[in-house]
């Protein structure tokens, strides 16, 4: 996959400029948002009064190109404000605002502009569907509970179709905001067509899936903090738990995990905002490798816990719900190793 | 070795008819549906029902036994508080003076009276041993003060089976003494716990409960032998080699993730991909499903504490894989639009966490695993027995 | 897969006579095959005088119809004394020897008797082409450095090929006796042909695959078994390392692959001798998890050696080469999964 | 954050060039074909041609020494000898008396001493403070007696830094002495041990060796801290941050995985199946290649002792499923008629699972994450510094 014969770095720190964003939001998030606040905007998912802080605050629109109200950030900056979003478990669908006022703000349309300026100014929630449209065949849409006007793909064009009221929530495990929106329907405005639509649609999806999966890093390296606090209280036969190599052992994998899942989310984005044809693979594996650490750091947060971490009162149920639940709103993660895999049949000879 | 099926004559048929009916009359859509909602693992109705069948400890031959079993489990019956009292009623019919065995006795078989196990502690956890609600006695009456957690059923039993410590200056396992003590007296409290898995157990407090001593269970102190029976059968299982017993008590998990998977490989032939294939032409759609139907079949064939651990693993990984497979919809749970066979999937990833803690967590099995499988030495720590003094060796 | 309204027992349990078969030949290996015997026969992979002994005690002619010398054993017979040399890594191709023989009885052809009675006697070996012959393109045939002939399924026939020599040596990591065989040659005899030959070499392979498997599950206990020990006489800091949960708890999970797969493969072996039609699905079952149990227990057997465990000194290496290189022999037993898919996909409704 | 392409002017181009001039001319075919005989990680003339280089210790700058390292490793260059070499240097140059390290240094730079890692001894594992070699002073020398196993490249070496219990009556850690032993001395006697991975090390046999003063480094009893630098830089590796180095100490292994992956592809693409079509045709084919191509990177970019672990369960995991993939094949070695390029997937098979063992098992790193990283109690284990002491901790 890397070319052999170049010599690339390989370097994963964070600069002061990036540092100093994703400490913002970590001071934000761990202030503004404990987790009796996940919990109170639950079954919905979504938290108006937190969706306009993080607004003003510009999480949506710094990343915007300059003219449509942009400050200049990158796609890592906006992961470094996803790891933190997904730390907190914040009930906003802040990636799909974000990647859909980005994908507005290229394929602008009559109209579209009160839809951009309602993500990045927090008043209004426009929302990307994550499949192509299959006419009549509506689609579990995130954030579509809380959205008036979703962005898809149907066939050749990249459209919004907008309604006056958000659907129906569809309840569900990881309490996201989702409904059932049919795209299909004939209320939809078309933003382009043929390649350049298909292009767009295809970067706000690899936009969504990086970003998602710095909100998975950051839950996972959640809820390993969490696991491991308390084997360090909890004793067994006189001693922690966690001095125990059956619980330490499963928690230094998920560690593992972690890091490596939150530095290959760090590269795709890198990837994807500098080079983007380079290394397109590394999407996919971001995907995945986030997903697998996200459950996983889940599971073991939770079972680590015994029966406590098995009942509603204990926070880690909140991590272990939305881990699968982010996982797979844009459907299967594992379908995500058939893309590397056929980038490898296509550039190793 | 044997695998046949069991044939069955008239006789065998007429009782699985009769289990069919009674399944039929007694497991409704509503008994589902208000268990789905309360998680207590109990239905009243049913549980009466039961009893008036002579079904509370049934004396059936092995093969009724089997088709009763496997019968009210496909029907998802909810038979927990069922299970707590047969597991508590035989350290009863053993350790119970005459009179109280007397008394219970008529009224567990007729569904009257049930019992629920009252070991956990909050600090506790898998260490049973180190329980430290406390008995002291006066006079003809025992006062206990404590509490105890994933109390199970507690709600709609009568009494339960409670380990305390009466002399906490010996090593732990020497000073426990077991009580069957009446849920209704005072001082006793319940409070609800509920599960991501949607059940719903207990934290019952115990304040200066004052209980009478004919409900001690077995000798002053000498209450670990009386726990043994019931805790090496949630352990262990019953033993029967025959083939018509399960091979580990994790057995009725396999079969949820068997329903859960054939669920899943309807889901596959039915549904549509954005280029109107269906899942199942996917090949490694397939091969996801057939190592789960693997691990199913091999969940149901490993005996013992390996098939404990083996199960709770296959339902752990292939729940989550199969809502991988579905997507957000295997996220939607019952009677949600849009919901796939009843919100299985869904029940099924949320389950599954317990049952690597249910009876011990996954870690104490595989420590039995290894020293009483293996024969690799015990641990060496501070609270395990082999400090705590000689002869108390399993 | 199993149907919902059908009772059917599910006994592991061995009959009386089911195990003094076991145990006569556990006896035998014990006695007569220990590593060292195992060490000396590399790299070959064989040894002559073993196949003699082996043999003589009935263990490829016991399994065969009565009329061709058999004594009524059955296929589980048969698996347990797989079992038994698997445990031993005896060096002799005794599961392709045992399947060829029951082929070729099924089968027989102008003179293919001394073939027969070459593999139940110990005087000649005939083995089995796990592949369908490809025109022009050889293959690495199990058993195929020390037989002469070879039985294999070419187009729609069913097909013995003879050598006046066996084919050379093709030295392999599993240092099983694996040779170079070109099956599509004019020396051919056509033993069957049609669905009589596709069905006659189906069966075959489904035994072969259920035996090694049984293979597979006794060197899966061998190593444990090995691997075990070691830890318990073994000390850091203090204590045996097997007290350590870092070491036993790898050693239950491999316990947990033995039980299963032992079992596994016993029930597969059960169908195919009484009801082989009714659960085809066992076979490819039972061979993935064997294998998989097999690999397991060796990677861990060796791993809890530690620097020892990697060294040519310690026999683990000798459990740890096997196991991978018989669960190859009929090529990715990861494919098997998909057989088992495609099954479920055929027959759940 | 920054994974650009290095700009490569003119000077590094031209350096670029003699690093592959280097390579052709003295990492032969030949040269790999002896490794592969002899797995003894050293080749004389190579070692040589390095020091006539001034590439023992390069001094170089960053982007060169990468250029470097990359390029050796790519072509297998047999340099474990150098890699020993180098880590000993550093305690040399601290600890060594000043004109046993004047007398040194040239020779090592010029490629004629080398040095080997004297820590685990045949009881020990990877709990190298436990060592029992003894060295016992008697007047100017030290009379050294025990056995080290795992010393690898010792018959390529002059001298072996070697740790010694110097005092047995104090807590582990505080009653090492580390030496600089040379192996040419008297009751020095070497034996081979031969991998599963095809590599030699040896077993060495210390009987009254007598060995001065001046060959100690550090102080009497003071080994633990003179051994502490080389191991940290073993267990942790250097640290750079600018992405011109390794992530963490196994980033050769899964440099290895990603050449036998990349063999695999191409078997993938050019072998045929029974039905004719190409395995690479096959998508559960590619699933699983794009799974080990994820590991890889992942592996690549995890840091410290985390990426240690996972460098190595990648190469166990990968190589193992690549010998799936690809059949009976991939198990004949380099050199048999049909061997796979090479036969790099049967040396990846058997040389992985040395790597979870090198430097600490794997375990070891597990429980350094536990306690370094996560902050996880110590385990309290009779022989673990917690009990032997104050002042131990790390």
């Amino acid at each position: 996959m890397e070319q052999s014969f170049e010599l690339r770095r390989n370097d994963y720190s964070l600069s002061d400029d990036q540092e100093a964003v994703r400490q913002a939001f970590a001071e934000f998030f761990g202030q503004e948002c404990p987790t009796t606040r996940v919990r109170a905007a639950e079954p919905l998912g979504h938290d108006e009064a937190l969706w306009h802080q993080l607004a003003k605050l510009g999480a949506v629109s710094m990343a915007l190109p300059e003219p449509a109200g942009g400050d200049g950030a990158t796609l890592v900056d906006l992961l470094l404000v996803a790891e933190e979003y997904g730390r907190a478990l914040a009930p906003v669908p802040l990636v799909e605002a974000a990647v859909t006022a980005r994908l507005l703000a290229t394929c602008p349309g009559p109209g579209t502009g009160r839809w951009l300026a309602g993500n990045a100014e927090g008043t209004e929630l426009t929302t990307l569907a994550l499949h192509p449209v299959r006419p009549g065949a509506p689609q579990l849409v995130p954030g579509g509970a809380v959205a008036r006007a979703v962005v898809g793909l149907a066939g050749d064009d990249l459209v919004l179709v907008t309604a006056a009221e958000p659907p129906r929530l569809a309840p569900n495990q990881g309490t996201a905001p989702l409904a059932w929106w049919d795209l299909s329907g004939p209320s939809r405005q078309v933003l382009a067509t043929g390649d350049a639509a298909r292009g767009a649609y295809r970067r706000a999806l690899a936009e969504w899936k990086v970003l998602t999966a710095g909100a998975l890093a950051g839950l996972a390296d959640a809820v390993k903090r969490l696991g491991a606090e308390f084997t360090k209280t909890r004793y067994t036969m006189g001693v922690p738990i966690g001095s125990l190599q059956g619980v330490a052992h499963p928690l230094a994998d998920v560690e593992i995990a972690v890091a490596g899942a939150r530095n290959l989310t760090r590269k795709a984005a890198w990837f994807l905002e500098h080079e983007p044809d380079a290394r397109p693979e590394l999407v996919p594996m971001a995907f995945a490798e986030a997903a697998r650490a996200a459950t996983t750091a889940a599971a073991v947060g939770l079972h680590v816990q015994g029966g406590f971490g098995f009942t509603l009162e204990s926070d880690v149920t909140l991590h272990f719900r939305r881990a699968k639940g982010w996982s797979v709103l844009a459907g299967d993660p594992r379908a995500e190793l058939l893309a590397i895999g056929d980038r490898l049949a296509a550039t190793v000879h | 070795m044997d695998f046949s099926a069991v044939v069955l004559d008239d006789e065998l048929e007429a009782f699985a008819a009769e289990v069919r009916e009674f399944v039929a009359a007694h497991v409704t859509d509503e008994v589902r549906a208000e268990e789905r909602r309360t998680g207590s693992g109990f239905n009243l109705a049913l549980h009466k029902a039961m009893g008036a069948k002579g079904w509370i400890v049934p004396r059936l031959d092995r093969a009724r036994l089997r088709i009763l079993e496997l019968a009210l489990e496909a029907a998802d019956a909810p038979l927990i508080t069922l299970s707590t009292t047969r597991l508590v009623l035989s350290a009863v019919e053993r350790y119970a003076a005459a009179d109280l065995r007397a008394e219970l006795l008529p009224k567990v078989l007729a569904g009257d009276v049930r019992f629920c196990l009252g070991y956990t502690e909050p600090d506790g956890g898998s260490d049973i041993a180190a329980a430290k609600t406390r008995a002291v006695r006066d006079g003809d009456e025992w006062v206990v003060n404590g509490q105890k957690v994933f109390t199970t059923g507690a709600q709609n039993c009568q009494y339960t089976f409670l380990i305390t410590r009466t002399d906490p200056s010996v090593p732990k396992h020497k000073g426990l003494t077991m009580f069957l003590l009446p849920l209704e007296t005072p001082g006793v409290e319940i409070g609800p716990i509920h599960t991501v898995g949607g059940e719903r157990t207990n934290v019952v407090y115990y304040g200066d409960v004052r209980v009478p001593d004919r409900y001690r269970l077995g000798p002053v102190n000498g209450g670990w032998a009386v726990l043994r029976g019931p805790l090496d059968e949630e352990h262990f299982g019953a033993g029967h080699t025959d083939g018509l017993a399960d091979l580990n008590i994790g057995s009725s998990w396999a079969r949820l993730q068997r329903r859960g998977l054939a669920a899943a490989v309807r889901w596959a032939r039915t549904a549509r991909r954005p280029d109107g294939s269906h899942p199942i032409d996917d090949p490694t759609v397939r091969v996801r499903l057939g190592r789960i139907a693997l691990d199913v079949e091999a969940a149901l064939g490993t005996p013992g504490p390996m098939g404990r651990v083996r199960v709770s693993e296959t339902l752990i990984r292939g729940s989550a894989d199969l809502v991988d497979l579905v997507g957000p919809e295997a996220l939607l749970p019952q009677g949600t639009e849009g919901c796939w066979e009843d919100g299985i999937l869904d029940y099924a990833h949320r389950f599954a966490q317990g049952t690597a803690i249910y009876g011990g967590t996954t870690e104490v099995f595989r420590n039995i695993i290894a020293q009483h499988v293996l024969g690799l030495p015990r641990p060496v720590l501070p609270g395990s027995k082999a400090l705590v003094g000689a002869g108390t060796a399993r």
